[in-house]
């Protein structure tokens, strides 16, 4: 796989929900490896676009491409097998399954069968899972809860992960780690997508970050050219 | 007087469990009608149908419809005697002329009995009665009933044990489930350990069949005798196989009746329908034949109403069951034969009671 | 819309009904009765499913208890007085509604439905089984109870045409009723429990307190229903309280659209006119045998095509109509 | 009721028990686990005990091709069903579900009445399985009930065993859950639905066929049973089949007993039950999970 | 010892065990009016249970909760609510299907039931009215009031969780991560808003925004594995090496 290969693209995609028109010709990349940071504020549209690029949501104008292929036809679990995982906002983990089948339910080798990540890594990252293996997982704190969204999105070997406000009610320490995990994640090449509030972190751990604002891209550019223009972003985030 | 065609409704169960029964009493009405050229009383018959689903529930809409739609002069229904009972209400209320064709319940012709109300079948009590007779001239003594919880169940077991215990028996325990539960081990087992001398028991349809498969599966027919009314064995036998050969049953109606007519009736009942008559199709053709007297009676005049009513109350019908007529409460007055399954056939073996009528306690009329 | 257009919609189906019975008698008027009676119980069950979310699969226990109540409560020979014997039979079913009530509101979804079923049942087989109410067979009603106020006979409800307008009285008393209860805040707080009801007990409402309410009032409702059909028919049979009745209004609702008083009615009348239509012999000849094969292609095919239900069907084609215009807009 | 007896009415009440287990556990399947609200669950029932009885001339009545042909029909006809019928069911209300299940019960029923007509039928118990016990001198037990019991055993382990133990189970409980998420994880789980809505069509079917024998061929048999087998998924727990299993034989007792000792209430007794568990334990005797 | 002020909400030994697991145990703490009290922690410290418990949503295991002077210990959650106490939920808990206007009403009409008034709309109520316009106008929301609740975006859902809470005019507020899924924007407002709110109020504040709690409480107490390990003045738990280690990580609070 060549470096700059491009997984996942989307090119000037607009949505409606009914009559509301949420994005107006969004475009973005994102290449193998590459970590981009999604910023906006509420109700921007930022998970809206990720559900379209899951194949949730139809786009009604503009092209989705994974892997090259046309993905605005393509079904959500087609998608996925095309190795890319996604933690929604709100967790949605299986409640009525144990967090040790959460983490099993989906497991499966990634592209080319590579298996970076079995059972014992994960909980190894979140250790306070190990301890509530046989807990159903509509038992668990909302923080644990979260962990294991991200654990279960790991399990499929993913190629892209996109994590959608995925440290949303986690203890500092915890969202510490989950950013060293991005990191190594970033480090072994696969690529990420994430929507998080603490705009600097985001900063501080992507290589690009695209900023939506009513549907529309109103900034782009490397996370380091970024950072340097903190009041232009600030603006854009309205801080 | 009246020339225009006479409307008869059909208000039977075409659907669901007791659908074979509806389809067998409207095609006995019709072989009767059709054997005198369409007509009866020299009025052309027109009929109109409805499904009364054998919901009770439904049973006063379903005869207004016909009644008040379709502005039938007769009403020729039903199977289900929760049904015949909102019938007869109605029936009762509009001076619409009702024929029940199959419907045992006893009130139909006791307390509600009325002029306009006819019944060419049977009461529950009837084959029960007779049986109880039966059983007691076989010398039991001892015997247990089974039924399921319901009024038909009540009452033919009522009729077995007035006849049975005139007789010098005893029944010594009533068991009953709930309807139309079909579950009956634990019942059959009830009766394995009381051993009583024989049994008597109401089931019909699907709850029939299985009754009498259990019952022998259970090796109970070899030690305990199991006696019913006739629809345990009526148009079931074909399912039940060899499990039913042999039961003595009661009923108005069998095979290898040495009546003339059953024999006319039963050719051309096989040559018309391409299959062979039941006591389902006879009560239906009773029907047509009890209509056909009274409407001959007033030379076709529907307006005589009181004529009619009359004519039909002393009619005497040539049934294929043999000869009967009619009692005060509008009931028949007829033979309850004792049969035995034979192969498929339940061969009529004698005359259980002779001409014995329902008391029909309850009826002023 | 305007507000007079939302207002002329009612008004002129109401006086269409006013005027019927002036047009039609006979047949067409007693089952216009009938469905309306039908239609007051659809509306007794839309304030449980459609406004409080609570599916019950046993109300025609209320039904039918009302309607032996009637039979059971009125004397042998004489005429019942109308004004004390319509409130008994209420109270009756609402008393029967409150028990059962108290006891299955504890339960929630599949088990709400199972529970209040097993309660029907019980009450089923209580007239089914015991003498009661002349077991299987049912029990008739001799004398049509006389509305009268201190022996003066008002109107006679042996009179079809009567009887019409007492029943289209109780419908539209009723749909008023419910409307005006539904905006209150009473009937806001059951919608409240109907989508959320974690957050409704966190506001501060004793939820179960306003779901027994609802459920009783239901049950009267019912009630009212059930002694209607009973002085209509003067017959009572314990398959007034089977699961099939329960489970037909239920259709009734989901056919005619939930969440909307108008889709209860809309409901019974569609449920009623479908089926009459397809047993119709003059139409559908020897295959009107067969109205069930024709009766559940219907119902197949309204799910299919009508997801809310027939009350949602202008709605539906609007948004169809829109989605169509954006597509043309965008291209 | 002496002790003999009693034990025979033990043995009666399981055999009944497990009867129910075999029809309740497709409904389980669909009802517990898919979360689909199937009133047409009673009407495969019936429909298995229709091909039982159409299918045995084809086979010259050899009973397990009869049975493994029925099988095979059952589970393309829930397939296609599913897609037909209930795949665009699962966004909506579940209402709706309750309204197409029910006009397929119509559907069905009047099918059946047009194709093989209304009467009742019997279907023989196979030669090889037809002999039965002595139990004491009380009476004798069909080996064929026993073979049941030994079907039902065996269906019940092994739906214990794919729902609770194998991936393809939690994929399964997972979809009732969340969809979305399911294929969000790269889970076809249209595919999965039909294929596990066909397997409890072919379960009803397969205890319809099974049950033919003994309880014989009837319009309207399936609504009969329909209720007791939602009354038994309810005890048990909703998506339980471990609930099922031990609420089926709860049943089995409760009804074989009160049939005998109250006769007079026997109507009542299963509900009873189930309203007593409910009101003990509101999500019955175990929650999912 | 700083003055102490009046305690709204006073919570002693409460435990509450799920099976086996102690998911709060035996925690004492007080909510004085006019202060913010954070309570921070591991995930899956307890933090919510105890939210739950002290708002009578499930059940104490054993413990005792006063509420304005009473013993409400036994009191069931609607009526502990129209005493005064109000919560939000950690995960969204709105009514989808209603505008966003309506979702405020509902909970305010509780302080003004009258469910035998059958004839008089919801909407004619003047308070309810008011005391949810303004709700709204205080979150934030003001502008989206004829939106259905259900298609707002995650954080707008956030907001209007709040926004319900404060609608029923509490004067003991628990709030179980208000700030989660909001935006800088949003998260600004609200520290604004929770500021403003303590004044005549109890505030009990869960959440794992360090920079926010740091910023807006006036105690603070920790908690990890159901039991409390630290409670006190935000610079002495800051300091507190056990809270780091548990808890804070390597994070600097600025
Ligand atoms: N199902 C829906 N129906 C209608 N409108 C919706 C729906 N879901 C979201 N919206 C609207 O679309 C817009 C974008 O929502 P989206 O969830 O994409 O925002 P977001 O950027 O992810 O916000 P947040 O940070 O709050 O999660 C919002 O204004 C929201 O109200
Ligand atoms: N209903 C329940 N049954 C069993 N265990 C439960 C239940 N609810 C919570 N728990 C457990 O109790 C512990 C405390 O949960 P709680 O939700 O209070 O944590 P928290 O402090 O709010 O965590 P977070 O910050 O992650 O939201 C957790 O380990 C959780 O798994
Ligand atoms: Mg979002
Ligand atoms: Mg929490």
């Amino acid at each position: 796989m060549s470096i700059d290969a491009k997984l996942v693209g989307a090119r000037d995609v607009h949505v409606h929900y009914g009559e509301a028109h949420v994005l107006r010709g969004v475009s973005l990349t994102i290449r193998a490896g590459e970590a981009i940071g999604l910023l906006g504020r509420n109700g921007m549209g930022k998970s809206t676009l990720i559900r379209t690029l899951m194949g949730h949501l139809r786009a009604s104008r503009g092209r989705i491409e994974i892997r090259g292929q046309d993905g605005a036809r393509m079904r959500p679990d087609r998608v996925a097998r095309s190795g890319i995982a996604y933690v929604p906002e709100g967790r949605a983990i299986f409640g009525n399954l144990s967090v040790r089948e959460n983490l099993m339910v989906a497991a499966r080798p990634g592209t080319g069968g590579r298996d970076d990540w079995p059972l014992p890594r994960i909980l190894d990252t979140f250790p306070r899972l190990g301890e509530r293996l046989d807990h159903g997982g509509q038992q668990l704190s909302g923080g644990e809860q979260q962990m294991l969204a991200i654990g279960r999105a790991l399990s499929t070997n993913p190629d892209v992960l996109i994590l959608d406000e995925a440290t949303e009610g986690l203890a500092p320490r915890i969202v510490q780690e989950i950013w060293r995990i991005i990191g190594t994640i970033r480090a072994t090449g696969i690529a990420s997508l994430i929507v998080d509030r603490n705009f600097r972190t985001v900063l501080a751990n992507t290589d690009r970050v695209v900023v939506l604002e009513k549907g529309l891209v109103v900034l782009e550019d490397r996370s380091a050219a970024l950072a340097a223009q903190p009041v232009e972003l600030a603006r854009r985030l309205g801080v | 007087a009246q020339t225009g065609k006479l409307k008869v409704g059909f208000m039977l169960p075409y659907s669901g469990t007791y659908a074979a029964l509806g389809n067998a009493i409207e095609n006995g009405f019709r072989l009767y009608v059709n054997e005198r050229g369409g007509k009866l009383g020299g009025r052309e018959i027109e009929y109109v149908k409805v499904d009364d689903e054998s919901q009770p529930a439904k049973g006063a809409d379903n005869i207004n419809t016909l009644i008040k739609r379709d502005n039938v002069d007769v009403v020729v229904g039903t199977v289900h005697s929760g049904v015949a009972m909102a019938m007869a209400k109605v029936a009762k209320e509009t001076g619409t002329l009702l024929v029940i064709p199959n419907a045992g319940a006893v009130a139909v012709t006791g307390p509600m009995c009325a002029t306009n109300i006819f019944r060419t079948s049977f009461s529950n009590w009837q084959p029960g009665y007779a049986m109880g007779v039966v059983a007691a001239e076989r010398g039991h003594k001892k015997v247990m009933t089974i039924t399921w919880k319901y009024a038909a169940g009540d009452e033919s077991v009522g009729g077995f044990k007035e006849g049975f215990e005139k007789g010098g028996g005893q029944v010594i325990k009533e068991l009953t489930l709930p309807f139309p539960n079909v579950e009956f081990q634990a019942l059959l087992t009830e009766i394995a350990a009381a051993k009583p001398d024989a049994v008597y028991t109401f089931f019909a349809g699907g709850g029939a069949v299985k009754f009498v498969k259990d019952y022998a599966a259970a090796g109970l027919n070899k030690t305990i005798p199991l006696y019913g009314a006739g629809f345990l064995t009526d148009g079931t036998l074909e399912a039940q196989g060899d499990s039913a050969q042999g039961l003595l049953t009661t009923l108005h109606y069998g095979d290898g009746l040495t009546v003339p007519k059953d024999k006319s009736f039963r050719a051309a009942y096989a040559a018309a329908y391409k299959m062979q008559p039941d006591v389902y199709a006879v009560q239906g053709y009773d029907a047509a034949q009890l209509l056909g007297i009274g409407l001959s009676a007033v030379k076709g005049d529907f307006s005589k109403k009181p004529d009619l009513y009359k004519a039909m109350a002393a009619a005497k019908i040539d049934s294929p069951r043999g000869a009967f007529t009619l009692g005060k409460n509008h009931n028949p007055v007829q033979d309850i034969y004792l049969r035995r399954v034979e192969g498929k056939e339940n061969k009529v073996i004698g005359v259980a009671v002779k001409a014995r009528a329902d008391p029909g306690s309850g009826c002023t009329m | 819309m305007s507000a007079r257009a939302r207002l002329a919609a009612p008004l002129v189906v109401t006086a269409a009904f006013a005027a019927f019975p002036l047009l039609v008698t006979g047949f067409y008027l007693e089952f216009t009765t009938k469905v309306m009676i039908l239609a007051i119980f659809a509306l007794s069950l839309e304030l449980l499913v459609g406004a409080t979310g609570l599916v019950s699969l046993g109300h025609a226990a209320y039904f039918g208890i009302a309607a032996y109540a009637t039979l059971l409560l009125s004397p042998q020979y004489t005429a019942a007085n109308f004004f004390w014997l319509l409130p008994a039979t209420m109270v009756c079913a609402a008393i029967y509604a409150l028990a059962v009530g108290a006891l299955s509101l504890r339960t929630k979804g599949v088990y709400f439905i199972m529970v209040t079923l097993a309660f029907a049942q019980m009450a089923y087989y209580v007239f089914h089984d015991t003498p009661l109410g002349g077991g299987t067979d049912g029990i008739y009603l001799n004398v049509k109870p006389a509305v009268a106020i201190a022996g003066w006979t008002i109107v006679d409800l042996g009179n079809p045409r009567t009887y019409y307008y007492v029943v289209f009285g109780c419908l539209v008393l009723v749909f008023a009723f419910l409307a005006i209860l539904l905006e209150s805040r009473f009937g806001r707080a059951l919608a409240g429990i109907k989508s959320n009801e974690q957050r409704m007990r966190a506001a501060g409402f004793p939820t179960f307190w306003y779901k027994l309410a609802a459920f009783t009032l239901a049950g009267a409702l019912a009630g009212l229903s059930g002694f209607l059909v009973a002085v209509k028919d003067g017959f009572v049979n314990p398959e007034m309280l089977s699961w099939h009745e329960s489970g037909a209004v239920l259709l009734m609702l989901i056919l005619g659209g939930m969440g909307r008083l108008s889709g209860a009615v809309l409901g019974a009348f569609a449920f009623a006119l479908l089926q009459l239509f397809f047993q119709w012999e003059v139409v559908f000849g020897n295959f009107a045998q067969h109205w069930q094969l024709l009766l559940g292609g219907t119902i197949i095919a309204s799910v299919a095509f009508m997801p809310q239900g027939l009350i949602g069907l202008p709605a539906q084609l609007r948004a169809w109509r829109s989605r169509r215009a954006a597509r043309a807009r965008d291209a | 009721m002496d002790f003999a007896t009693f034990l025979v009415q033990c043995l009666n009440a399981v055999q009944y028990g497990l009867l129910l287990f075999l029809v309740a556990s497709g409904l389980t399947l669909i009802f517990g686990i898919m979360g689909v609200i199937n009133l047409a669950h009673g009407s495969f029932y019936m429909i298995g005990a229709y091909l039982a009885f159409s299918l045995a001339p084809v086979f010259g009545g050899a009973f397990l091709p009869t049975l493994a042909a029925g099988l095979v029909l059952a589970v393309i006809f829930g397939y296609l069903l599913e897609w037909l019928f209930i795949s665009y069911l699962y966004e909506r209300d579940h209402l709706q579900q309750v309204l197409m299940t029910y006009g397929l019960i119509l559907v069905f029923e009047e099918l059946r009445s047009i194709l093989v007509g209304n009467d009742v039928h019997g279907v023989p118990v196979p030669g090889w399985l037809s002999g039965s016990i002595q139990l004491g001198d009380l009476m004798a037990y069909p080996v064929y009930r026993l073979v049941i019991s030994g079907v039902c055993l065996a269906v019940a382990a092994l739906l214990y065993f794919v729902i609770a133990r194998t991936r393809l189970g939690m994929m399964v409980r997972a979809g009732g859950s969340n969809r979305e998420m399911v294929q969000s994880l790269g889970i076809d789980i249209k595919f999965l639905y039909r294929v596990v809505f066909a397997a409890g069509v072919a379960l009803a079917v397969l205890a319809g066929m099974i049950a033919a024998p003994v309880s014989s061929v009837y319009p309207g048999m399936g609504a009969q049973v329909l209720i007791v087998c939602f009354v038994v998924v309810v005890i048990g727990g909703i998506g339980s089949v471990r609930g099922a299993f031990l609420a089926a034989l709860l049943v089995g007792i409760v009804d074989t007993f009160g049939k005998v000792l109250f006769p007079q209430v026997a109507g009542i007794t299963i509900y009873l039950l189930m309203a007593a568990i409910l009101l003990w334990r509101p999500e019955g005797l175990f929650r999912q999970g | 010892m700083p003055e102490r002020r009046d305690v709204l909400l006073r919570a002693r030994g409460v435990s509450r065990r799920f099976g086996g697991l102690t998911a709060v145990s035996d925690v004492s703490l007080d909510l004085a009016e006019g202060e913010i009290h954070a309570v921070i922690g591991t995930n899956g410290a307890g933090k919510s249970t105890l939210i739950n418990v002290l708002a009578g949503e499930i059940a104490i295991t054993s413990g005792s909760v006063e509420l304005l002077g009473a013993d409400v210990t036994t009191w069931s959650q609607p009526k502990r609510a129209r005493a005064g106490l109000g919560r939000s939920y950690q995960r969204t808990t709105i009514f989808p299907r209603f505008t966003v206007f309506e979702n405020c009403r509902m909970t305010a009409q509780a302080r003004w039931p009258v469910p035998w008034n059958w004839w008089t709309a919801a909407g004619n109520c003047p308070m309810s009215n008011a005391a949810a316009a303004e709700a709204l106008e205080k979150t934030g929301l003001a502008g989206l009031e004829s939106r259905i609740a259900g298609a707002l975006s995650h954080g707008e859902k956030r907001q209007l969780e709040i926004a319900m809470c404060l609608a029923t005019h509490p004067k003991v507020l628990l709030l179980d991560e208000p700030l989660a899924g909001m935006g800088p924007e949003e998260t600004e407002r609200m520290l604004g808003l929770l500021a403003g709110l303590k004044a005549g109020r109890a505030v009990l504040l869960v959440e794992h925004d360090m920079d926010a709690v740091f910023r807006v409480s006036d105690r603070i107490t920790v908690m990890v594995n159901g039991s409390v390990i630290a409670s006190g003045a935000p610079p002495a738990v800051r300091a507190d090496p056990e809270v780091q280690t548990a808890y804070l990580g390597e994070v600097h609070v600025d």
